[in-house]
């Protein structure tokens, strides 16, 4: 069987383990799907990794590929999207609420406690939650009371742990997690789209690579990816 | 010439892994001489645990950490309580997560040394009537001396580059854990971001350099100092 | 008291031995290579625990298997010379020879590091030093510690002549002056008859003779391991007189006989005791005239042994005491000595030199 | 008892890790020589650029090795032309980035042990007629073997436990560089799997302890067959 | 010949000697305790360097300074056996003494092995050996290396007195058979007497003397550092009989004058040299009647020197040959000598034992 080597953003390792299985059952094909985080994979990429699709969890590593010369990236279009999610110890105290401009996070804070984001340094998920914070005036007050984790999964544990009472997470991960409570979701205008490019990686890209990619925007595979939390971005 | 962001990397990261060695240590030249010499049940147990620091992958042993030290950890929920000390997201706690890392190395390399000296001096200085303590403090140690510098070294440097743990279990958080290791591994997540990756890179370098130097230095005078004959050959 | 009960393997060596030695003077355990010289000092050291048996020096009891006792080597007081240096390589000499800390400066100190002549080495690290230095220095660590016992094995190898004879005189010193008992393992049958009193004879880890050095040498079947000393005999005298133009002393035996040895530094009065080797003492029947002999003792023959292949042992008796001569079978043949026989004793001073202690 | 994919991480580290330390020990035991016995220039250097894996976080190390062995690398570009391999994406090249991590530790604690072999011993073997390089082979060796078992397991164990350079340099494929830790970030990086990281983390944690107890019982043997006096003190 | 100039700082110390010394034979290093002996054999063995110098055997330059030349130690073929054992732990005593590949077995290991009596240890781990025999096996391996020169620091320490009088036969036998040129650094003067033929005489790294043992001896002025030896003087003298009752073997003196002593193994008509120990001479002025002495020897008087306090050494023509006495400063005035005059030196045969070679 012919075999495509999917390099899948971390972010999306439960749900492509899923996809994987469901697509192999039907196709004569072995997928081999590789996490890491995206920037990991597309610096990769560029170093020639025998990769056959690529799914970014943000647009701007897509972009820097497809800025390296030698790579060739084609059929890239955006796949998914995804919401940033507030959360908190699944036994917290604190009410669900929408974590706009009218509520301030500061206020959930008591002395001393931080809000876990992934780095907005660069873990797409903290910079999307900078981005949150800066368009509802809260930036300032919150950037010295941040913990911030090497990736959202990192952001995630300190508040499984009850490390901080608050994180920001994906809405994907809040849901898949048991030891959390989603408290609410930042609305979607307050930071830049949580887009999911893909794209399929090389010059001649094989015919069970592109299969692969078209079913990933199929309806079958459209479940299973809500299943999960995603919403397909469609276009 | 260093911009303010790497000056407080370097500084914390001095800072940590200093701490880190300070803490440990003591409790690693004890535990090393505990498995050079002398049998007791549960030995194996111990080296084993002296060494999951080393097996794991070092955000596993954040992730530990964490169950353990954090605020609803075993210990850390006891800490808390007690003295009101809640290690993550504090520079401490970074000191902590190095030295929990950089622990298995020192052990070997003391480990290493104290069983290379010759028990035929310790048994002459138990004759002239040191206890075995005393024995330990002016003989067996002393001679194991090289392999206290290596061990702290190693320690040093380890502690030094110690990133998943660090990051897992103290958070990155600027002025108070962001360590040179962080800094760079933010700046190469980034795109376009390597000319400061390479800045970072090359004061971590340097900040290793420096120490290797100081204990090779330390090293030769402690071997200079005892050497004698046959050391030219 | 010091009592040594024994019963050890170590390897195919099996050392099995009970030994009872008073607890003041020198005893000497003595053997072949491999006898278990050393592992007995190290039991007594307490650097290892016999499989069974007991230790006791005085009052105390360092080990006793029985009762599940054992003292640490720390807590026994013992000084320990090992037939290997054993230096602390990372102390200096003066580092090494406070170890024990116990004398650690003033008269004390500076005797024992001038009578080794350690003095210039003091700042030194031991691994520069030369072999009889270290040994030197080994002595005086194990000297200064104080100890309430002296355990040395083959102490004075690698020492030049002066420096030993130095060192044994200290330390026969120590023994009389403040009462330091000695175990002292050493192949030199000289060093030996200088320093020791009394004798352990150790063969494959078991005691084949124990007792008084000088009674032990008079046992024949022992010759086999104690051929190699210079068989001789103690006499007692008292110091009569020195003769200072002569740079000499004499001695009077008990019925009055004089005799004449080189200087020695004992008052008048003292009563001395004299190591006379068997082949110092030649007999004859009439006194003889003009000769170099200063001592011609009247003695009487006791008995007459054979000795090696053409060789006798002539016991004499003198002024009260035993003295041995050997002399060849030609030379007793023509003698025609028999017991109950005069004759006259000839001795060399000039070989008495350093006789007496 | 393990899952598939279990036992494929498992058998992927032991290659990987086996591999790193067959890879390193040679050229190991020989840098260590050069700096416990040697002078020469550049020898600070060489110190310094050994050390390097152990200062630098991981994730550099295997991003500087995809620079310098990557298809576009100096020596990458090389090998590919010359011989046809490409390292990065293989677990050839996860072993490399593992005995590349490893290395220091090896180094330090051969080092450590050949700097305590008595040269008097060496001395007495040059009368004897053998060259500096049966000196080296039938005493200093055989007589520092504990610390090239030290050595030996702390590569091992720091190869089997390696991440940050493996994930950049070897990425992550299954089958082919998913190695124990790489599995285990895969699974923790799925929030309500920690059953599964809970699996993998106490496999690597046996494969360690059985790799521990391999070779205390070694150094024990070595020790053993050499004991004498004065070592039950 | 061997060559050995060197001038050499290590600390305080100065080396700074100039030897030449014959290819063959037993040549002794003999000084006090750090005076530069083993500093002088690490030089030769090469695991020192001299600041300045050279060092030849034979046609051989092993190291010449001036020419930058140094030729490291695996290639200079010297058998070295240190003044500790340096046995390599990790070998067994088998491993040991094959380690220079020479000779491995076969014979000529076994007769070594033998002669060390280290057959029952061939197996063991050195760390389980006394002390005396890890320096036999040491003594074994530099022999087994096949050396053509053999350098020996202290090698008997530790030996018991038979082992040492097999071994330096051995040794001996070494040296004449196969013409193997040996250094010997020793303190015991018995047993340099026994062996050496060359001393060289060091004191704070300098040579002081050097030259045939007998002839040293014999200087006055070197007494400070040789007074240990048992001064004695050899003599020469033809085998004339043996004698089987007695046990005696007689020897006869160019002009005609007997000799009797314990039986050797030497035929008669060979030549032999007696070394008379001074002490053991006593001298007459008449022909004593009816003594042990079997020796009774006419001998002229030819100087008398003051040796220590209250001693006089008196030196004598015998039969051509000189032979000295030590007397006491008494004696020697109670018989009035003076030079010129005839006297009787009276030798007892028992202390003859051993004394020829
Ligand atoms: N590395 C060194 N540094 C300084 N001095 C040294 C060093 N090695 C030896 N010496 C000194 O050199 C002198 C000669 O030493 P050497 O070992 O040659 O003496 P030796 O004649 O063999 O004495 P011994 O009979 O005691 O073995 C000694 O005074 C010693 O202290
Ligand atoms: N660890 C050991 N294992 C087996 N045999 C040993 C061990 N240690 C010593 N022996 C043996 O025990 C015997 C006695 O050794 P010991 O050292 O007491 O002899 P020694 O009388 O001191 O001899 P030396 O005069 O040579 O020093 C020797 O035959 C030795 O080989
Ligand atoms: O692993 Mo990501 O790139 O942080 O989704
Ligand atoms: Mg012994
Ligand atoms: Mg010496």
């Amino acid at each position: 069987a012919d075999s495509v080597d999917v390099y899948a953003a971390a972010s999306l390792t439960d749900v492509m383990n899923a996809l994987v299985e469901q697509y192999e059952e039907n196709h004569d094909v072995d997928l081999v799907p590789v996490y890491a985080s995206s920037s990991t994979l597309a610096r990769q990429i560029g170093e020639g990794a025998p990769a056959d699709v690529y799914l970014s969890a943000n647009v701007k590593w897509m972009d820097w590929l497809q800025d390296q010369g030698g790579v060739v990236v084609s059929q890239r279009h955006n796949l998914l999207r995804n919401r940033l999610a507030l959360i908190a110890p699944d036994d917290t105290d604190i009410p669900s609420f929408t974590p706009d401009a009218e509520h301030p996070l500061v206020d959930y804070l008591e002395d001393g406690e931080r809000v876990s984001v992934g780095d907005p340094a660069h873990v797409p998920a903290g910079i999307y939650a900078k981005q949150a914070f800066e368009s509802t005036g809260q930036w300032q007050t919150l950037e010295p009371r941040l913990a911030r984790g090497s990736d959202v999964r990192a952001a995630l544990a300190l508040v499984e742990r009850g490390e901080t009472p608050l994180g920001v997470v994906y809405a994907t991960d809040a849901q898949a997690s048991d030891g959390v409570k989603q408290l609410g979701l930042f609305p979607a205008d307050s930071h830049d789209p949580i887009i999911y490019p893909a794209a399929l990686i090389g010059e001649h890209p094989g015919d069970a690579a592109g299969a692969f990619l078209d079913w990933l925007s199929s309806d079958a595979a459209r479940e299973t990816f809500e299943q999960y939390g995603f919403e397909m971005a469609n276009d | 010439m260093l911009t303010e962001l790497e000056q407080q990397a370097l500084w914390i990261s001095l800072q940590v892994a200093g701490s880190a060695l300070a803490i440990i240590v003591v409790p690693g030249i004890l535990v090393a001489w505990l498995l050079a010499r002398h049998e007791f049940p549960g030995k194996a147990l111990l080296d084993g645990i002296v060494h999951l620091p080393l097996v794991l992958p070092p955000v596993v042993v954040g992730y530990l950490l964490l169950v353990v030290m954090g605020r609803r950890g075993v210990i850390g929920s006891w800490l808390l309580e007690t003295f009101g000390i809640s290690l993550p997201f504090t520079w401490q706690g970074a000191a902590l997560a190095g030295g929990v890392m950089a622990f298995p190395l020192l052990v070997r390399a003391v480990r290493l040394s104290l069983e290379a000296v010759d028990p035929k001096l310790e048994a002459a200085a138990r004759t002239l009537g040191a206890t075995r303590l005393r024995v330990f403090i002016t003989i067996t140690l002393p001679l194991a001396l090289p392999g206290v510098i290596t061990g702290g070294v190693l320690a040093f440097a380890r502690a030094l580059s110690e990133f998943g743990a660090t990051i897992t279990f103290a958070s990155n958080i600027p002025g108070e854990t962001r360590t040179l290791p962080l800094a760079l591994y933010s700046t190469i997540q980034t795109p376009g971001m390597e000319g400061a990756a390479a800045r970072l890179c090359a004061i971590s370098v340097a900040v290793a350099m420096a120490s290797l130097v100081v204990s090779e230095w330390l090293a030769r005078r402690t071997r200079r100092r005892m050497a004698g004959r046959d050391t030219g050959l | 008291m010091l009592e040594l009960r024994i019963d050890h393997r170590q390897g195919d060596f099996h050392l099995d031995v009970d030994i009872r030695a008073p607890e003041q003077g020198v005893t000497a355990l003595f053997g072949h290579s491999g006898s278990g010289k050393t592992s007995l000092l190290r039991m007594l050291a307490g650097l290892d625990r016999p499989d069974d048996g007991h230790i006791r020096l005085g009052e105390r009891t360092y080990v006793d298997t029985r009762q599940r006792l054992f003292v640490p080597p720390h807590r026994r007081r013992l000084g320990v010379v090992f037939q290997e240096a054993r230096l602390f390589p990372h102390y200096r000499v003066r580092g090494n020879l406070t170890y024990a800390r116990r004398l650690t400066g003033g008269e004390a100190f500076d005797r024992v590091v001038s009578l080794l002549g350690i003095e210039p080495l003091l700042a030194r690290m031991p691994d520069a030093l030369s072999g009889g230095e270290a040994r030197r220095v080994a002595i005086g660590r194990a000297l200064l510690a104080e100890p309430d016992m002296l355990l040395l094995d083959e102490p004075l190898t690698g020492l030049d002549g002066a420096r030993k004879r130095e060192l044994l005189d200290y330390i026969l010193r120590l023994t009389r002056e403040i009462e330091l008992p000695i175990l002292f393992i050493s192949h030199d049958t000289q060093e030996l008859m200088a320093i020791a009193e009394r004798l352990v004879l150790l063969d494959s880890g078991r005691v084949v003779a124990d007792g008084e050095l000088d009674e032990l040498l008079g046992r024949a079947e022992l010759a086999p391991w104690l051929g190699g000393f210079e068989a001789s005999t103690p006499i007692s005298a008292r110091v009569e007189a020195h003769d200072e133009r002569y740079h000499a002393t004499r001695l009077a035996l008990d019925d009055g006989q004089l005799m004449t040895l080189p200087r020695i530094d004992h008052a008048p009065g003292e009563r001395v005791r004299l190591r006379i080797r068997r082949r110092d003492v030649a007999l004859a029947r009439e006194m003889p005239s003009q000769s170099s002999f200063r001592n011609r003792l009247r003695a009487t023959v006791e008995q007459l042994d054979d000795g090696e292949p053409g060789m006798v042992e002539v016991s004499l008796r003198l002024a009260g005491q035993r003295l041995l001569s050997r002399i060849t079978l030609e030379a007793s043949e023509a003698l025609a000595l028999s017991p109950g026989d005069d004759v006259i004793a000839l001795i060399r001073s000039a070989s008495l030199a350093g006789s007496a202690g």
